[in-house]
Order: C-alpha cells, then structure tokens, then sequence
C-alpha cells in the first residue's frame, strides 16, 4: 500500500553520489549507511544534509547500531528515517528532541546522539530545551536543518527568518531572527558550526569533526525549502545563500584512525585535536580566525550580523569541555542495562533506612 | 485553625468531666511557617509514638515560607486511627495572627494552651485555659536572641508533655533523633523542654481529662513520610534515570532520592553513581527525558503535581501512541490551576488517567499507605517496562508530605521484570521481529533496545501513524489496527495494577468504596457506623484499569457509597464509563476543601443519604436526574 | 484509495447495465500531493455545481508537502447528499506508486479512467476502462515543461468533462474563479481542459452510465471551507486579538483571517488595523496571549489542533479558575499524539471539555456545516464574553478544509454581547464591587477591566485560591464556595451553547444521537434506513453542556443509537456522566479510521446492532458488561 | 482569617522610607503606591525591589489604573501584591507571564505593562516566552527578581545560579548560568540593565528610564534569598553581591516634566533622550562606556563573565527600535473597546466575501 512507506531494510539505493571507495574501515557498504527514500519535494536542502550524515558516517566507520537518531516535528525532522535505516531513531513531538535525546544518552551514555530539528522546531517552540541541552553539554549531534520557514506547515516564517526577509505572498518580516549559534555559544556551547546544505563538502567534514567531539555540537545549516522559501526576496533561498555564503576557513578533518601528518604552511591553518585524537584542521581564507577563542567568535558573529553576512564553518570549539554524563558522575556502563544488584541496593541497606525512621 | 463552615450536626463533644480520657484525642498547635515548629511537633509526635501510642501527624502550612499561619495536628488513638478529625481536644494557640479566629473555632470543652505574651481579644467561659507566657520564658529559657524562636516551640512542647504526662526520656530520644548527632541542639532543646515542663509543673493546675499512658501497639513501628517511601521504593525498584522539575507537595520525593541515591547508589569501586538524577527546566523536559530514557531501556521516573500533569500532555499521549514506558509519580495538590498548593486532593485521577488528546487510556497504582507508596513505586517501574507504558502513581500531598506510621518496608522479594525485550540472542533464535506486532494476544508487542547491534534490532519510534513493522503509515485499518491494540493492551493491564483490597461483610446492605487516603478516614467511619448498626462492606480501589471484583462489589450491595477527594467525582466519572450498568448507584460523599478528609464527615453524608436526605451543597451539580 | 477493510457486507453495487444513472455518483481522483491537482478538482467540482446540480468534495491527502498519495472524491448528488460515499463509480488514476492497489480496491463495475502512460501491473476484467496516455497529451498540449504537470491535470478535467457532459463554458467560469483574473492561466488550463475534451471525443466511446445534467438546486449557493466560514464569523465577531501556532488543520482557518482583516479591519483613514494577530512561538504562548487579551478586555481567540490542546491544558485551568475569557477553534485531527494529522476525527471531545488538572468543565460549541462554522463562531466570542470562561469551537478536518455547498451567511443582527462588564459610571452607581461575587445566583460574576479608572475597579487575577473579593485565600470554605459557584456557572450554560437541533419522528422506535460532521452521513444514513422500512428520530448535538431536551430525547426512544469518530466514546462518556440514568443505553457506532464518516457504515453497525448482532471490533473494548 | 491576606484597598502603610515630598506631580500620596503587606521572608531581596518600583512610580506620577501588573509563580512573582494596590494585576503561570503580558498590551495598548519574574520563572520554565517577548519588543518593564535559586520551592537551583556556586547543602552547581542580559541583547532588545536590590538608588533610576522607554525594558535584579541562598559560598548572597558590585556608571534621570537643564563636565556623562524625552544621564566611573553601541555591550558582558564581574548599570539603549504594536500597525485606540462599527464590517462587506465563494 502506497501510503505507507517503508522506514526498514531492504533500504534502497543510495542517495549521494557513487562511492569512490566500497567498504568503509569496518568494511561495511554506503548502504548501511542509508534509509528510506525520501518523501521530501525535489530538491529540497533537507536531503542534501541528509546525504551529507550518510557520508559522513560511512566515511568515519561508525556502526549504525550505535547510533541514536533523534527529531521533533517537521519536514526536517523526518529526515532521520532517510538516512542510517540500520540505526534506531525516535521522532517525537515538536520542539523536544533535546528532551528525549537527553533522556537516551542518560540510559544509554554509549549511543551516539544525532539530534535533528528545523528552525521551527529549535528557535520557536523549542527554544528552551535546545538552550537547555546546550547549557547542560548533553552529547549530541545538534542539526537544525534551517530554512527560515516552517516547512510542512507550508511556510510561515519560523523565528530564524531574517528581518526584512519578505515571504512568498511578499509580506515582510519585521523582527530580528534568532542566531543558534550566537545562542549557543553564549551558553557555552563547546562545538559551534554553520554551514549551507549546498557546501556537501563542508558539511561532511563538519559531521565529522562533530562526531570526534564531546559533548553537545551544534551544526545550524541554512538549507532552502524550494517550496516555500527559495523566492527573490527570501535571504533563505538557495541564490541568497549562494551569492553570500562567506566560509569562514577551509575545514580539514584527520580522523584519529589515519595517523596522517598534514603539511601546511605555517600560520595558514590552526589544528584543533578532539578528544578522541581526531584532528580538526582550519585553513585560512581571507581573515585570521581563532575558533577557540569566545570572545572573537562573539564577536565575530555580530559582526556578521550588522553585516548580513551568511557566514560558515566552525566558530567556537572547546574539545575540552565535560559533557553532562561526566558532570553527573555516571558509571562507566550503560545506565540501562546495569544488574539488578548494581542498582538495587541489598538487603542489609534497607534494614538501615528502616532503623532510621523508627 | 480554618474550619470547614459546612454544617456539623453530629459534632464531636468534648468530655467536660473530669473523667479520663487515656490516649485517645487530637492536639493542635497553630504556629507561623517558618518559625522552626516543625522540629517541635515532630519531637511531640515522636515521644507519643515511643510511648507504644499510635500516633499520627498532619501540617496544615501555607503556601508560603515564612511567616503565615500553620496549624499542626497530632492525634493520639489508642485504636490506631490516624485520619483527621474534625476536632481537636487540645488546641496550642502561639501565632497572634490567628489566636482570635483560632480560639473563636474552637468547641465549647476544649482546652485551650495559649500564648499569654500575644495580643488576644476574643474571650470565652466555655474553654478549659492555659496561659503561658511563652515569650517571656523564652526570655529567661535561651539567653541567645537568634535561637530564641526555636525554643519558645520548644517551652510548649514541654508544657504539653507536663500536662499531658509524656515521658521526660522519649522526648530526649526524640530529640536525638531529631537533630541526629548534634548534641549541642540535642541540649537546647532538651533544656528548653525541661524549662517548660518545670514551669507548667510549678504553675499550671491540670484540669483536664487528657492523659497519654504507655502502651505496646508501636513497637518496631516506623514513622515516615509517603514520599520518602514511594522514594525509598524508586531506589529498591532500580530507577536508573530520574528526572523532576520542582514543585510541591512533590519536590520532596526526588529529594529524598537524591539524597538515598548520595548514599546507596554509588560504585564501591569507582565512586561513580549508578543513577542520573536530573533537575530539567520544566515538565516538557523531564518527561520527555524520561520517555527518551525508557525508550533507551531504562528504569525511568519523574515526580510532580497537577500543573505539571497539564504541561505533560503532549508528551503522555506519545507514549501512549508508541508503546514507551515511563513512571509518573503525581502528589495531587489542589486544583484547579496553582489552586492550593499546599493542602491535599484527589483531584487528578480523571485527568492522569485520560491524559492527552485524542484516545488515550493511562494505568493508574493508587497507593493507600507508606508502605503500599513504597511497594507500588516498585511496581510501578516492573509494570510500565511490562506494559510499555506510562504508569502514573497516584499519591497525595497529605500521604506525600505528612507523616505515616507503619511496620518497617519489606525487602523486595521478586527479581526486576523487564518485560517483553528481545536482545540479540532472541532475535539470532527468532529471525524476525516486527516492532509493533501482537505476538501473543495481550496487545503488548516485543521491543528491542537502541544499541542492540542485531541487523534486525533497530527500529523507528514515531507518535505518527505506524503499522505492525513500525512503519509510517496512514492507511485506515493500519490506524485502526493500532488503535485497536492499544485498547486490547489496557484490557490486559486490569490484572496487573494492583487489585482492590475488599472488606466483606455479609450483613452490610451497604458497600462503600474509596481510595488513595481517603482510607483512613473510611476506616474509622465504618467503625463508627458499625458501632451505630450500620454495617458496611468495603472495597478499596488501588489501580485502575479495575478488574472483575469491582463490578462483583458493586453488584452485591444494593446501595454503594463512594468516598473521594475532590470535587466531580473523578472516579466516579472512570467507574461510570466502565461500568455503565452501576453509573446511576454511586452515592458520593465528596469532600473538597483542601483539609484531609476526616470519618466524622464520611458518616454524617452517608447517614444524610440513607435517610434520603440532600446531599448537602454537592447535589445541585451532581449527575443530572439522578 | 486506501479503503477501510473492515466487512462490507452490504456495499453499494454500481449499475453495470446502461441505464444512465444521472447526477447521482462520485468520482475519485488518484494524484500525487503537490502536483497542482487541486485546482483541476476544484475546477471540476465547481462546473458541476454551477450546473445547478448539488456536490461535495473531499480531500484524503498525506501529511507530507510534494509527492506523496492524494485522492480526491467529488460527490454528485441529485438529492443533496454530501457525505463520503464508500464506494466511488468513477475512478481517475493518475499516480504510478498507488495505481495497482487502487485498481485493487475497486468494486466490480466501476469506472476507470486511467493514465496509460504510467506502469501498472494488476488487471482486471470488471471494470468500464478508459485508458488515457495522459503523459503523451500533455506533452502535446503543453511545449513548457515546466507547466507541463499541471496541465496533465487539467486533461484529465477535459477527459472527465466529455465522459459525463459537464458544460465546457462552466468549466470556464470556474477557471476563472479558481485564477482570479489571471487571464494567461485561465488560458492555459482551458485550452489544456479543451485538449483533453477533444482527445476523448476522437478516442474513446462511452461505455458507462453516469452522466450529469443541469439542475436548479444550487442557485445562490457558495462552495467553501469550513475554516474560511470560521474565519468569516469570527471577522464578523468583532476579534480583536488573534493569536496562533501553524498547525494542520487549523492554520487555514487562521490563515483566512489574516486575508480578510488585511482586507476588511483596516482603518479607512490611517489605513491603521483593528485587529492584533500574531503568529506565536508556540501554543503555551498563543492561550497565554488569548487569556492576558480577554482578560483586558479583548475578544480574543487562538486556532489549533490536538497537540496544541494538550499543549494549553494548563492555562486552560487558569481561565476556568481565574474566570478569564477566550475562544479556541479546535479544528480536530487525528490522534494521540502527531497521529494522522491530515486526517479527520472527533477525538477531542472529551479531552478539551475536561482539559486541565483538577476538577474543570469547559463549553464547547460544535459546528455542523460550514454556516454554523460562521454562526457559532460569532457565538462564542459573545458566549465567552458573557459567561467569563473559555469557549471551544469544534471543528474538524473534514468540517475545516473540505469543500462545502451552503447558503451564503446571513449579516449577523444581534449586537456584540460583551458580557457583565462594569464600567466606571457603573462603578459610580452600585458603589461597590466584589470580583468573584456571584450577584445574581447564575454563578457568573461581574468584572472590571484594567485600564478602568475607578478606584473600586482593580483587582487582582490569580490562579491560587482567592475569595470573593479576589483576595489571596487557603481557606476551606473559600475554596469550596469557589468551586460550587463555578459548577453553578456551569449549569447556566446548559441554555446558552446552542440547542440541539430535533427531528422527531412519532413513529421511530430509534432514537440516533450525532454531532459535528457525523451529521452528513447520519442524515442519508436515516433516509436509507426510512427507504429500508426502519425511521429513526434524530437529535444533533450542538453544545456542551447539554440542556434537557437531550435527557428527553434519550428517554423517549427504546433504543439509542450515538455516531461518533472516535475510538472511546468520548460524547457517550460526556452523555453518561451528565445522565448516568441512561449510560447503559448508548449503542455505540463508531468510526476511527481518519477517512470521513459515509452512510453504510451507520446502516450496517445500526442494523447489525438491531439484530443483536456483534459491533464488530469495537465490542470489546466497548463498556464492560453491556 | 489569618489566611486570607488581603489584596486590596485599605492599602497598608507604606513600606518605603517616610516620603520626603508628600504628593507627586498628580497630586497623588505614596499610599495609592502600596499594596499589601509582604508576606515573604523578612530581608528578602525581592521586597526591596517592591519598594523601589513603588517610589519610582510614585515618583514618575503614573496614575495607577493605567499600570497592568503581570507575574508568573514564585516569591518573585507574588510581589506585584505588595505594589500598586490600585492597579490591576495577573498572577499567572508559572514561566509564563510573557504571554499574558503580551495578550494585555495588545488588547489594550494605554497599559503600562510591568512584569514581574523570577530566575526559575524566566530562565529555566519561561526562558522560550522571555526570548519570544523581547524578540517582538512588546512594551512591557520586564523584571528579573533573580536569586539563583527557586525560592518558593525550597532553594533548589534555577538556571541563573553561576557555575562554582555552592547550595545550602553544599552542592555545587556545574553549569554555566544563563546571562538573561546578554541573552536579550543578543536579541535585540533595546533596553537592558542590571541591578542589585541593595541598591534602591541605582533600581529607583532604572526604573524611571525604563517607564520612558518604549518596548521590552529589561531589569535584571540580583535579589538574594535570605532564606534559602545567602550563605558563604553563594555568588548571589548579599555578602557576595555587595562585594563584587562593580556599578557601570551613575544612573541619573530627568524625567520628561521637569525641564532642567543639568551640569556636567563634558566627556563625563552619557545622556540618552528617550521616547518621552526624559533624559538618562549615565555619569561615567571607572571606564568610558556606550550603552547605544550592541557590539560593545556584548564584549562587555562577555569580559564581565570571564571575569567573575557583577557589573550593574544600563547596558544596552536604543530608544527608537519600533515596539510590537507599531510593527503590528494596530490603530492608535485600545482594541478591546473599539465600537462594534470598527471592528464588524458592515453588511456588503459580507456580500462581496459571500459573492466570492459563489
Ligand atoms: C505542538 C505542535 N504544534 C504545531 C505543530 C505543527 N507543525 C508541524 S511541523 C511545524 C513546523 C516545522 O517547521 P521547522 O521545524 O522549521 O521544520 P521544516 O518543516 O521547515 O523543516 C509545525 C508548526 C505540531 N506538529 N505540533
Ligand atoms: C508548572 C509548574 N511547575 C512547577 C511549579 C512550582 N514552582 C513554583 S515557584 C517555582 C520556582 C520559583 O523560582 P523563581 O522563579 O526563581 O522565583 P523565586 O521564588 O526564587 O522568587 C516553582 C518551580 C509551578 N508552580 N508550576
Ligand atoms: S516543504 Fe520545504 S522544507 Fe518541506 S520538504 Fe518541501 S522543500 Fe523541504
Ligand atoms: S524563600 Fe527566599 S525568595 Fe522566597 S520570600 Fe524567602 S527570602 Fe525571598
Ligand atoms: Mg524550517
Ligand atoms: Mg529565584
């Protein structure tokens, strides 16, 4: 029956482009990297992200089962069943994916987190767990798939739209958008990346450099919905994002399993090394930007702001920061799956409390 | 104390004889919030208690931290009573805000320890006075300015333990207690009582009948609060995650966690802790944390009261669509709205158990006592992991937040069940699984858990339309289907919530159900009908959906009486859609005021109904035409 | 189309003769979501009622923007029914991924127009077949590639035209509405509509029945969205405050507001506007931004769906407590949780009357038809107003964004009804004001407004218990008068939502109790019941609370039929707690599926349930022991 | 009955220190200021804020039944009984008295909204409706009451409690706080100053300026909870707040009906018209300091974090950022009671919509 379409194995062909390799290091197939075919309009910026994950994870050799994928409510937040199929996933209520992907790590501190939202999802009625999550360094993968519209509701402006950004009907945006990232870091945030679901390559070495860090990463990309926000006028189309996307550096990523040595000339790239020994290598292009430095991201991104400029690539990284299993001193092991001796204390405990309230 | 205006024919009458009355009468100390009375009315409580005197304790407080009235209540029955009652014997007036509403409420014959040193204006002949100048023995008790609030509670228990002939020696054990180690509070107060007790015995002639007398019906007894139990019962039922957001009358049950989990749940080896306990910013956060929690296969819980009920909705109603457990522990507050947040009802046993829009059916364990607040937190975690399902477990704030004697917590006997998950093996053995198919009949289907590393394992969770495989679907009779199972699922769940406790009597023409702490009240008033020739039968709700022997119940008694705290019936509303056949035989005895409910209105409205008498001020928006 | 597989025992056979069968039959179009086929519908469905001949038309569409199954149903009716039909005569099939399996679901005799063009697999021999090699015309009709998909569409209107002889120049008054004054689109589709007309008059020969031919039934008539008709009445209601949360189905309800206030709530001298709406961050803040509007004064209002109900629960409890007005369209859809949210149900009916934690009753209004979407969404802003308490309009998807034939509205003649508000000279006057005083014994208080400058008139709103005058309150008594003044609230509105409308029937044994769009199929259902020698009176439920003429209804019939779509009986719950005298006596007929609710499917339950016979998959989930 | 604590007229006497004039411009005593008694915690931090807004308004001569007072749970939020007894209030919900405020001031737009708010009110439950509100600049004083801790709930964290910071019980917070000043320039807002409630002359002159503004002024007001977060080792105690009180500048303010001509050395003092022509005069200490230029005042928040500072003062001005209902274009009378003419079109307004549908 047509209307049910198929979320499981057998997952179809791959979306991206042939693979140049067959196997990644696990020596598994880009297929078991993929999910089902996609239900989103042609063209839409949301399967170019989605292609981007496929890659990115194959690339890395993570296994699938591993992974946790985790949405709200949206046409960006369907995405996860088109992408890792060999991955369970959870597509909740709108606005609450930090909710949830919180409470999954919590159980299960091996998973890893891939959260995705939409800009509706994150900066309008979820704005406060999305800060929240931040604030607290749950580890995650943070995507907001951002298009400045609530896409599946058929194009109201989300709070991410641009002021001055006219809608379709041509009526005009009169309030300041919310800038996640420039949120973000001023909680914190110790991963802080921006990128356009046209810039596949960026964006892949992005989710990689996500995947080697710790802690929440949150990855705000600017990705058109063709069908109701890709017009002259919008600043979220694919020609606006084109004509003034300004990548901040050109990223590299050594993953911790190629001990590669990388030449560059000095002062042109600054390395940043991820906590699992991965190495985050940013070229410079036309400004000297330190992306450990807080200060000058903030700095930075206001100044993009005054300027109207779609900046891109990865503002503040702190591969140091403790995530929020390390804050709350969990057990090496999984929560969920622990003995009933480990987590119910035995008989000789409960004749203490007992003897405490007689 | 506020009183309830409600009219009160058959009140209590205080004995104005000199005749004893040995361990059987209620004290009522009006103090402010804040004042460190707490400490006093607990050591009272506690010497009481040692005596091997059933005792219990309810605090009236205001929702508030410092400053406005609380009025404490200890009962002292010899019979083991422990609800309220709608008279208290012996009344210690020391907040000047109140003393001359409190002393107006009083029934002629009580007696009357009051605060001589506070501004008092009403004036009555037909009480039993004790005026201590408190503040002023204060004065001469404690040198020290800043602990001087403290001790003046400490002057009036020693007044009343002089009167009422408590032991010296229990009040010190008490104090020990109390202040665990500090032997520099232990003396103080111990002084202070002292203070007190040789004051009143200099000064004050005892002429009332009041008398406590050691007896033996305590012993091995603890005394404990429903929260710290239902918390005790988390830790032993092997909560993993636990998230909350503060509000009362539930704050203190994930505190109490907190602080067992400090203790017990830490790795000997590494130090590391075993459970995760977070405080989220809101409820929409920590019930989703818990659902992504059970999801991921943990033990989860969060507690909270009804304006977190209403904020967790959405997220209550994606459970109940996607088979994803989680334990809800609701401390029912007053409603509507912040209404009274600090005094007690049953006022959200409709909403829980039909939580959300569309379809949707919760399971409910309605504890009674400390002990079934710890036991059914066990049950609680073993039922939704089974069921793959919310399960609210329904406390109030007067079993929650007052405290409860009971015989020491039994160590749990069963192993946890961890309901129907496939691990690996399963599936290696199996071949195949579909996430959400009714293998066995019941309307539970299997689960795997993310990270299970079988090709077949992983599956997709949605609160949208989904079939058998977990697929999204909108077919109709996928839709249908589901729907269809689910309501199968919660058939399967009557015998597996906790089943009714029943109390036959083969002569009662009159059956009376309750539940939650409405109990206790029940209890008492049932022995007062009985002692009146009024038999009755009784039958104690404890979870719902209900099985067969509720309907059994009903059946059998030609008139059926339903005690409850709040203000439309709430289950009466579930046991009428249930059983629509018995929906015009309830007979509701309502008692909606924020006080706990107490026997002697039990048995005014029962008796008001027998004669066929009105209802009182519920009629007019009870059931149409009945 | 996915069809219900629930037994058809008695499914309507098509004519397989050549009898012509005229303006009686449906036609079904299979495309995919996003493909601009609903202007093509629209085209075809307005040509046929200018022909004077009475129509309806349904969308089954996915809950996805492009690509995905859509069907859309034209209903052609010579006796004005506008319900689902189950079984469509005509079948277009234009979308490759569902055309085996809607070629599947047909019933033997149908006719099917189909795009050869496309791979299909399944054969069938019982069908009238007309293949079509749609891909190949449009490439014919239409050099533009880009515009070429729409075009397909309107071949296929072309194709439909000829084969039933709808009058081409109707087609192009109808192109003509649908692209305004567009005159380059009215054009194209023409020509393309032509193209197709002319293809088919060369190619195919009529083999099947169906044919229209002009009426005069439809003179005057409009054709529109229940949502828009809301949006009308509330434009006409005087809203002042609009908030909202884009949500399927309700944002075109809100959507239209925004049009026709851009339009018609401007100054005409500052070209300024008299009405506030504002897109929320989310459904907390929209009922917040409603409640803090009607509390100041505003006629405020908010459009959503299931989750954003379950979202509001909690300051839904703060308006009924607060006594706050506020009116919320609940267009519903299909749940729990995000559910089939483009599909339809009446699954929140019980869910929005008791919303909220503690005891709490709101009144809903419940719209039929497109103009009493218009009616009553001009009764509750004077309703909310007047009683103080927060209104629900219910609709649904298939109320709110289906095409509906109607009369067109009539000017309102009432005033705005602004409720019991006391001005300052009102104030200067009584000389005295008490917030929460219940001055004329119907439960409904008086009220300033902020802003009100006289010293009588402030007052502060709050959520925790508060005493006539507003006052900060924990008393028992307090709370308790609060709480029976609100149930008496409550029974004042029994006579202020909208009557149920009645049709006797002297003769009928059978009373049917329906409400919303169940309406539409229950009014055919009767006429085929009456045809099959059974009559039945009829009550439609248009309010909550319910007034006695309910009570009388239910009493005088022997057996008492309720339609509803929804799994739980949500009205039968709300019908058995009002009147548990009567709660045994509901035979449920029920309908979840998310498809819209068509005649046989009443026909066959009711007549199943006449002999006693089983109700299918609901029983037994239905109420125990009946 | 004791526990029915009266709300309204006859206001008690003024818990403010005696008037040094005894009516204000309108001729009106401070007791039609007052409201009721406080029942918080003697030495609360809060009741000092109640009696600044009381003085200021007094001061300002607002006529009380103008003013809306709007409040969501907690001590915080209680204190709008204790002010302006002759104003109208609306104790709501807990996080959310954005909304209602919002709802208030578009129904009526002559109100002068004060919203009063706690730490846990604002930034853990509320924080998506604070953002929202400043986002939209709805006119409405915005007052954080903010102790680090939930008060009414018996001390436990709120998300303003600063990392290091230790509970009653001697836990330490691990997460860094939520800086609601940054936070709300970030978005935009176009008044944002801080204070400390031991500082009545500072709170008093804030919140004049924030009556001439026009949008969301944001007051975020250290007010240590003496009850439950006022010992060693708390960074909100008023041992600690006193201590590290760093005051940005002299706030001094000339309200629009006195037309004084003031004196200051030149580069001394920053003066701000604002929207009703009262002047802020911002009288420099210890640096050179814009509060019109953004980036600057959000490099100096971020130095004051690194810094461990508690600075005060008005960080962030911008007197002509249009307010909500100017962006909405409401007409210039109050919503709620335009004439039934005004706000139902007549009757061929409903025949040209009907015709349309025809
Ligand atoms: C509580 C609730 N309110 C509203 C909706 C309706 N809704 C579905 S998706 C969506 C917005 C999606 O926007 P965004 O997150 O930007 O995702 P996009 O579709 O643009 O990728 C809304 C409002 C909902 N599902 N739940
Ligand atoms: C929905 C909801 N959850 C929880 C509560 C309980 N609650 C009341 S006040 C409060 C926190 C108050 O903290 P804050 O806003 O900082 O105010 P303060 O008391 O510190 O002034 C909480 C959690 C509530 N009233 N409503
Ligand atoms: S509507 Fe927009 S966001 Fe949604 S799938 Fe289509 S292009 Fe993408
Ligand atoms: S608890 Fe703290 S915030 Fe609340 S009134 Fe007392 S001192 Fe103030
Ligand atoms: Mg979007
Ligand atoms: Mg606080």
């Amino acid at each position: 029956m047509a209307t049910t379409t198929p979320a499981q194995p057998p997952p179809p062909p791959p979306a991206a482009p042939a693979p140049q390799k067959k196997m990644n290091r696990l020596g598994l197939p880009l297929e078991h990297y993929t999910g089902s075919v996609s239900t989103l309009c042609s063209g839409c910026g949301h399967d170019s992200i989605t292609n981007a994950v496929i890659r990115a994870f194959f690339d890395y050799g993570i296994e699938p089962h591993r992974v946790a994928k985790l949405s709200g409510i949206g046409c960006s937040s369907k995405t996860p069943a088109y992408f890792l199929g060999r991955s369970c996933g959870f597509n909740a209520v709108h606005g609450r994916m930090p909710a949830i992907a919180t409470g999954a790590v919590l159980a299960n501190r091996n998973l890893i987190a891939v959260g995705v939202s939409g800009d509706g999802d994150t900066a309008s009625i979820g704005l406060g767990q999305f800060m929240h999550m931040v604030r607290r360094n749950v580890p995650c993968i943070y995507i907001i798939e951002n298009n400045g519209v609530y896409g599946l509701t058929k194009g109201q402006f989300s709070a991410t739209a641009d002021e001055g950004s006219a809608s379709k009907a041509g009526h005009v945006n009169d309030q300041p958008p919310m800038d996640c990232c420039a949120l973000a870091i001023n909680l914190g945030c110790a991963f802080v990346a921006r990128s356009f679901s046209g810039d596949a390559k960026q964006m892949q070495a992005m989710f990689k450099a996500a995947l080697a860090h710790r802690g929440t990463a949150l990855l705000d990309i600017v990705s058109p919905c063709v069908t109701f926000n890709n017009h002259e006028g919008s600043t979220k189309s694919y020609k606006y994002a084109k004509d003034n996307d300004v990548p901040l550096h050109e990223i590299g990523f050594v993953p911790f399993f190629e001990n590669i040595a990388v030449d560059y000339e000095p002062g042109s790239t600054k390395e940043v090394t991820m906590h699992d020994g991965s190495r985050v290598l940013l070229r410079k292009l036309d400004r000297d930007y330190d992306p450990t430095n807080r200060l000058a991201s903030i700095q930075l991104l206001e100044e993009a702001r005054t300027q109207k400029e779609l900046l891109t690539g990865i503002f503040y990284i702190n591969p140091k920061a403790p995530d929020f299993t390390e804050q709350l001193h969990l057990v090496a092991e999984p929560l969920y799956d622990l003995p009933v001796e480990r987590v119910r204390p035995p008989k000789p405990v409960l004749d203490e409390i007992m003897k405490g309230y007689m | 104390m506020p009183v309830d205006t409600m009219p009160t024919p058959a009140a209590a009458k205080a004995p104005s004889s000199g005749k004893p009355v040995i361990n059987d009468f209620s004290i009522q100390v009006a103090t402010a919030n804040g004042s460190g009375s707490q400490s006093s009315n607990n050591v009272l409580l506690r010497s009481i208690l040692q005596m091997g005197i059933p005792v219990s304790g309810k605090n009236l407080f205001p929702s508030n931290i410092q400053g406005l009235p609380t009025w404490f209540t200890i009962r002292v029955s010899k019979d083991g009573y422990i609800a309220r009652r709608k008279v208290s014997e012996i009344f210690v007036a020391m907040n000047e805000e109140t003393i001359d509403s409190d002393i107006t409420d009083l029934t002629p014959g009580n007696v009357l320890i009051w605060n001589s040193d506070l501004r008092r204006t009403v004036k009555r002949d037909d009480l039993i006075e004790y005026p201590v100048p408190f503040n002023k023995l204060s004065w001469e008790a404690c040198p020290d300015p800043k602990l001087r609030k403290l001790v003046t509670n400490m002057v009036y228990v020693g007044v009343v333990v002089h009167l009422l002939g408590i032991e010296i020696a229990e009040c010190e054990t008490a104090l020990k207690k109390q202040f665990k180690s500090k032997q520099k509070a232990i003396d103080l107060n111990l002084n202070a009582i002292k203070f007190g007790v040789d004051w009143a015995q200099k000064n004050l002639v005892k002429k009332d009948p009041y008398r406590v007398e050691r007896m033996n019906k305590t012993a091995g007894q603890i005394l404990i609060e429903g929260n710290t139990a239902a918390a005790i019962g988390a830790l032993m039922g092997g909560v993993t995650v636990c998230t909350w957001y503060p509000i009362t009358p539930s704050s203190s049950l994930v505190e109490s966690l907190i602080d067992l989990c400090r203790k017990y749940r830490k790795d000997p080896v590494t130090g590391k802790t075993t459970v995760a306990i977070v405080q989220a910013e809101d409820e929409l956060a920590s019930i989703g944390m818990v659902l992504g929690a059970g999801w991921a296969g943990a033990r989860s819980m969060t507690a909270t009261a009804g304006p977190g009920i209403s904020l967790m909705s959405e997220f209550v109603g994606l459970a109940y669509f996607a088979d994803v457990p989680g334990v809800i522990f609701d401390v029912q507050r007053v409603g509507p709205s912040t209404g009274l947040p600090t005094r007690t009802s049953q006022g959200d046993i409709l909403k829980a158990a039909t939580l959300s829009h569309g379809d949707t059916k919760h399971p409910m364990l309605i504890p009674a006592s400390v002990q079934e607040a710890y036991q059914f937190a066990q049950d609680a975690f073993d039922l939704a992991e089974q069921v793959q399902s919310v399960v609210f477990v329904m406390l109030d704030l007067d079993l929650g937040m007052n405290f409860w004697m009971s015989d020491p917590f039994p160590y749990p006997t069963k192993p946890l069940n961890r309901g129907k998950v496939l691990t690996k093996d399963d599936l290696d053995r199996l071949g195949k699984f579909e996430r959400y198919r009714d293998v066995d009949g019941d309307g539970i289907p299997y689960r795997t858990l993310p990270g299970n590393p079988h090709p077949l394992a992983p599956y997709f969770t949605r609160g949208s339309g989904h079939n058998e495989k977990a697929q999204y679907t909108e077919r109709p009779s996928d839709y249908r289907n589901l729907m269809n199972r689910l309501a199968k699922k919660f058939e399967t769940m009557r015998d597996m919530v906790p089943a009714p406790v029943i109390e036959a009597d083969p002569k009662a023409e009159i059956g009376i159900i309750a539940y939650g702490t409405s109990h206790w009240a029940t209890v008492e008033a049932r022995d007062q009908l009985r002692a009146q020739g009024v038999p009755t039968a009784y039958l104690r709700l404890r979870g719902y959906p209900f099985n067969s022997q509720v309907a059994e119940f009903i059946d059998k008694h030609p008139r059926l009486y339903l005690v409850e705290q709040n203000r439309d019936g709430q289950m009466q509303s579930l046991l009428s859609l249930d059983m629509p056949q018995y929906a015009t035989k309830f007979r509701p005895i309502r008692h909606y005021t924020g006080n706990t409910l107490d026997a002697a209105f039990i048995v005014e409205n029962l008796r008001a109904q027998e004669k066929g008498g009105h209802l009182g001020e519920t009629q007019w928006f009870g059931p149409r035409g009945h």
